[in-house]
C-alpha cells in the first residue's frame, strides 16, 4: 500500500497520551487556579434549572433540587463557572475540528452496520440515561470520574470504575450498534 | 497502529517538561532545620495540663538531691544575669535559645536524660521560649513557675503559694461592688479627656 | 499559595474568563484526541480502539501525582481543592446508569459539547438527550431525595478509605495505567486485525 | 513499538515512585519555630488593660476580645463582647473560624496573661497575625480599671492623667447609667471567617 494513501485515510489526531498528558496538565492547572476539576454535566443542569425556573417559578421553587440552584441574591443561575466552562468546551472544540479539517457539514456518524435513525435513536436514549445518572453520580466522567478520581476522591473512583466496567458488561448486548 | 501513535515525540517532550518541574521544585525546596514534633491539637493539651512547670522548691530539691542531672537556663539579658541569677544557670537570652550550637548542646542534654529548667525574669518570659521548646520536641524542658522574681521572693522566704493562673478576684462579685463605689466619684467618662495611651515604663505597666 | 480562586488571590471577573480558557483548552484536547466521534470512544469496550482509555488514564495519572507534588511544595493547599463528597448507593446507581449510556450513546456529555461543535447530529441528539435526562432526574427528585443522599461518607478520599496513605494510591494508579496502556495494545493490534469495516471519521 | 513509549512508562513510575520516598513535610501554613521564637521575644504582641478599655468605651470595631478561660467563668464575668474560647477548644474547627478575620484585632485574655499567651503562641504558630495579649489578665484588669489607685501627690503629672482615665473607666464599666458588661453580651455581633478563605500570610 501506498504511504500516502495510508496517510491519507488515517485520521489527524494527536497522539493520545500527549492528550492525556495534556489533558492532565490542564486538569492541574484547574486544581491550581480554581481549586477544582474540569466539569461538563454542570452546565446543563444549571440550563435545565434556569428554564424550569423561568416557565414555571413555583415549580421550582417547590423541588428540593431546583430550589438548591437557584442562587438566594436572585441573580441568575446562568452567572456560573461551570457554564463559561462549558461555552469554553464548545468552542475549543470547534477550534480543533476547524484546525484538523474536521469542521463540517451537519453529519451522522454511525456503524455500517446500523440506519442513521438507529444511532440517532441510540443517542438520544444513551444521552437520557447519562444525563439520570450524572445526577445521581454527581457529575459525569469529566466531574466526577476524571477530575474525582485524580483529587483522590473516593466517590470518583467508584463511579469511574463502575461506568466503566458497566460498559463493558453491557458491551456485547449493543455491539451491533458499534462494530 | 494509527500514524499518530508511531512516534510520541511531542508526548516526552512534554512530559519532560512536567519532570523538569517537579524536579525544580524538589531543588528550591529548602529543608527547614527545626521541625515540630507535637501538633497545635497536643500542644493544646500541654497547655491545658499543669505539665512542665516547676517550682522554686522543686528545683531546690532537684539541686540538692544528687539523684537527678539538671541544667538551668537563664534567658534574661547578660545584664541582667550579671546583677544576679540562680547558682549554677547558664545564661543563653532569648534570642539566641534556637542557634545552632544550643540546640546541639540541649539535644545532647536530652540524650543524656538531663532535666532542663529555663526561666527569666518572670513566667512570661520563659512561657512563650518553654512551648518553643515543647513543641520542637524538648521534653525535658521545663519552665520555672514565677520565673527569677518569684524564685527570689521563695529565697527570702516571704511568698505564699504561686498560682498565677488564679483568679485573684471573684470578678462578678468585684465588679458589682465596685457599683456604690464607683458612684462616690460619680464621674461620667467623658470621650474627649480620654487619650490613647502606650506602654509607659514600669511604674505604670509592670504592676500585676 | 494555590488554588488561587477560593483563596481570593484571583478575584472578580477573571474568574469567569480563566473559566472560558480552561474550558476552551478542554474541549481542544478532547477534540483532537478524537473524542468528537463516538466510534473512537466505544471502541474501548470492543477492543478496536483504546483512545478513551490512553487519554482519560494518562491525564488522571498525570493530574493526580502532580496534585500531590504540589501539595508536597506547598503550592496547593489540598484543604481547600474540592473533593468530590462520597454518597455510596447514589454514587452506585449513577455509575451503572452512565456505564449504560456511555455504551448506548457512545459519548459523555463534555465530548458530546464537542461533536457538537464540529457538526455531528448524533452529538446534538445525545446533548439533548441529556438535558432531558437532568430533567426527568430533577421531576422525580422528591421520589428518591432519600436514596440521593444515602450513605454518606462526606468527602473521603481513597486513601482514607483503604487506610494507606494518598502517595501509595496515586503508586498503585501509576502501575495500573501503565500495564492496562500495555495490554490494551496488545488487545488493539489483534482485533484490529480482523476488522475491515471500521474507518476514522 | 517505540523506545520512547518505554522511556514515557519508566518516567512516570519513577515520578510517582519520587512520591513515596520524598521524605515528609509539615503544613507550610505553620509559621517556621525560628519565626515563632523572634515573635515571642518582641513585646509588641502586649496589650495593656488601659488599651483594652479605652478600645471598648471607643466602641473600636476591629477590637475581638477573646475570653479563654473555662466556660464557666466566662458566664459569671466576662470583658464588653468578648467572645469564650476556652483554651482547651482552641483548635477546634469552630473556634479556629474567629481567628484570622480580616481588620480584627484579637486580644486573648485569661485570669492572668499567662494562659492568654499560651494561647497567642499557638495562635501565631498556625499563622494568625493581628493577634494580641491582654497583659495581666482579669486579675490586672480589676486591680487597675475596677479599683484604681490613686497615686502619691509626689508621681508624675502622666500618671496622675493616667488615673483619672481609670477613674472614669471605672464609672464606665460598673456604672448603671452606662451599659454594663453583661448587657453588652447579648449583641455579640459575630463575624465569622468565611470557610476556605486566605488563612493568614497564604502564599
Amino acid at each position: 500500500m501506498d504511504t500516502k494513501i495510508v496517510k491519507k485515510q488515517q485520521p489527524k489526531y494527536i497522539n493520545p497520551y500527549f492528550g492525556g498528558i495534556l489533558l492532565g496538565l490542564l486538569l492541574l492547572a484547574a486544581f491550581f487556579i480554581a481549586g477544582r476539576g474540569l466539569s461538563a454535566s454542570g452546565a446543563v443542569k444549571l440550563l435545565v434549572v434556569t428554564v424550569v425556573d423561568k416557565v414555571a417559578p413555583a415549580h421550582a421553587e417547590g423541588n428540593a433540587y431546583y430550589s438548591k440552584f437557584i442562587p438566594a441574591d436572585g441573580s441568575s443561575p446562568l452567572y456560573n463557572w461551570l457554564i463559561f466552562g462549558a461555552i469554553g468546551t464548545f468552542f475549543g472544540g470547534m477550534l480543533s475540528g476547524a484546525i484538523f479539517g474536521r469542521l463540517k457539514k451537519l453529519r451522522v456518524e454511525h456503524s455500517p452496520k446500523i440506519s442513521a435513525r438507529t444511532r440517532l435513536i441510540a443517542a438520544g436514549a444513551g444521552g437520557i440515561l447519562f444525563g439520570i445518572g450524572s445526577q445521581f453520580g454527581r457529575g459525569c466522567s469529566s466531574g466526577a470520574a476524571l477530575s474525582g478520581t485524580a483529587s483522590l476522591s473516593f466517590g470518583g473512583l467508584i463511579v469511574m470504575a463502575l461506568m466503566f466496567g458497566i460498559g463493558y458488561v453491557f458491551a456485547w448486548f449493543f455491539r451491533k450498534l458499534w462494530i | 497502529m494509527h500514524v499518530h501513535e508511531l512516534n510520541p515525540k511531542k508526548t516526552v517532550i512534554t512530559m519532560v517538561i512536567f519532570v523538569v518541574v517537579i524536579i525544580a521544585g524538589l531543588l528550591t525546596l529548602t529543608n527547614p532545620r527545626l521541625k515540630y514534633a507535637l501538633t497545635p491539637e497536643q500542644t493544646v493539651l500541654l497547655t491545658v495540663s499543669d505539665d512542665g512547670g516547676i517550682t522554686p522548691e522543686k528545683l531546690e530539691l532537684m539541686l540538692t538531691g544528687s539523684t537527678e542531672k539538671v541544667e538551668i537556663i537563664d534567658i534574661r539579658n547578660h545584664y541582667e544575669f550579671a546583677r544576679g541569677h540562680i547558682p549554677g544557670a547558664r545564661n543563653i537570652s532569648a534570642v539566641e535559645l534556637l542557634e545552632k550550637d544550643n540546640i546541639e548542646w540541649l539535644k545532647d542534654l536530652q540524650e543524656k536524660g538531663f532535666t532542663v529548667v529555663i526561666y527569666g525574669k518572670n513566667q512570661m518570659q520563659a512561657n512563650g521560649p518553654w512551648m518553643v521548646f515543647r513543641q520542637i520536641g524538648f521534653s525535658n524542658v521545663h519552665v520555672l513557675l514565677g520565673g527569677y522574681q518569684y524564685y527570689l521572693a521563695y529565697k527570702n522566704h516571704e511568698t505564699q503559694n504561686y498560682s498565677p493562673c488564679k483568679a485573684d478576684f471573684n470578678y462578678a462579685e468585684v465588679a458589682k461592688v465596685s457599683v456604690t463605689s464607683g458612684e462616690d466619684n460619680n464621674q461620667p467618662a467623658k470621650k474627649t479627656t480620654i487619650v490613647r495611651r502606650k506602654k509607659k515604663g514600669g511604674a505604670v505597666a509592670g504592676g500585676c | 499559595m494555590g488554588p488561587l480562586i477560593p483563596q481570593e488571590i484571583i478575584t472578580g471577573q477573571w474568574d469567569f474568563v480563566i473559566a472560558l480558557l480552561i474550558g476552551g483548552a478542554f474541549g481542544f484536547i478532547l477534540e483532537a484526541s478524537g473524542f468528537s466521534s463516538s466510534r473512537n470512544i466505544a471502541g474501548v469496550f470492543y477492543g478496536y480502539n483504546f483512545v478513551v482509555l490512553r487519554v482519560f488514564f494518562t491525564a488522571m495519572i498525570v493530574a493526580m501525582v502532580g496534585l500531590l507534588y504540589f501539595s508536597y511544595f506547598g503550592w496547593i493547599d489540598l484543604d481547600l481543592v474540592f473533593v468530590l463528597p462520597t454518597y455510596l448507593n447514589s454514587m452506585l446507581f449513577g455509575g451503572f446508569l452512565m456505564g449504560l449510556g456511555f455504551v448506548i450513546g457512545g459519548f459523555c456529555p463534555g465530548t458530546s459539547y464537542t461533536a457538537v461543535a464540529i457538526g455531528k447530529i448524533d452529538g446534538i441528539v445525545f446533548a439533548t438527550g441529556f438535558l432531558i435526562g437532568v430533567f426527568l432526574f430533577a421531576e422525580g427528585f422528591p421520589f428518591y431525595e432519600d436514596f440521593y443522599t444515602a450513605n454518606d461518607l462526606g468527602n473521603i478520599t481513597i486513601g482514607e478509605m483503604f487506610g494507606i496513605s494518598n502517595e501509595w494510591i496515586a503508586f498503585l494508579f501509576v502501575v495500573v495505567a501503565i500495564v492496562a496502556f500495555y495490554v490494551t495494545w496488545l488487545i488493539e493490534k489483534r482485533v484490529r486485525k480482523n476488522m475491515t469495516e471500521y474507518k476514522f471519521e | 513499538m517505540n523506545k520512547n513509549y518505554l522511556f514515557l512508562a519508566i518516567l512516570m513510575i519513577l515520578l510517582a515512585a519520587g512520591l513515596l520516598l520524598v521524605p515528609e513535610r509539615q503544613n507550610y501554613q505553620q509559621i517556621k519555630p525560628e519565626k515563632l521564637m523572634w515573635d515571642i521575644t518582641q513585646t509588641s504582641r502586649f496589650v495593656t488593660v488601659d488599651q483594652v478599655a479605652q478600645m471598648i468605651i471607643e466602641g473600636d470595631p476591629t477590637l475581638e476580645l477573646i475570653d479563654i478561660r473555662p466556660a464557666k467563668d466566662f458566664e459569671a464575668f466576662s470583658l464588653t463582647n468578648a467572645i469564650n474560647i476556652p483554651l482547651d477548644s482552641l483548635m477546634k474547627p469552630d473556634y479556629q473560624d474567629y481567628l484570622g478575620i480580616e481588620d480584627m484585632n484579637v486580644v486573648f485574655y485569661g485570669n492572668s496573661d499567662i494562659k492568654a499567651d499560651q494561647a497567642w503562641v499557638i495562635s501565631k504558630r498556625m499563622g494568625y497575625n493581628s493577634i494580641y495579649v491582654m497583659q495581666g489578665g482579669l486579675n490586672c484588669w480589676i486591680r487597675k480599671i475596677i479599683q484604681p489607685v490613686e497615686p502619691e501627690e509626689s508621681a508624675s503629672q502622666e500618671e496622675f492623667d493616667l488615673y483619672q482615665f481609670r477613674k472614669g473607666a471605672c464609672a464606665f464599666f460598673t456604672g448603671t447609667k452606662v451599659e454594663a458588661p453583661d448587657a453588652g453580651k447579648t449583641g455579640i455581633k459575630v463575624v465569622k471567617r468565611k470557610k476556605g478563605t486566605a488563612v493568614a500570610g497564604g502564599c
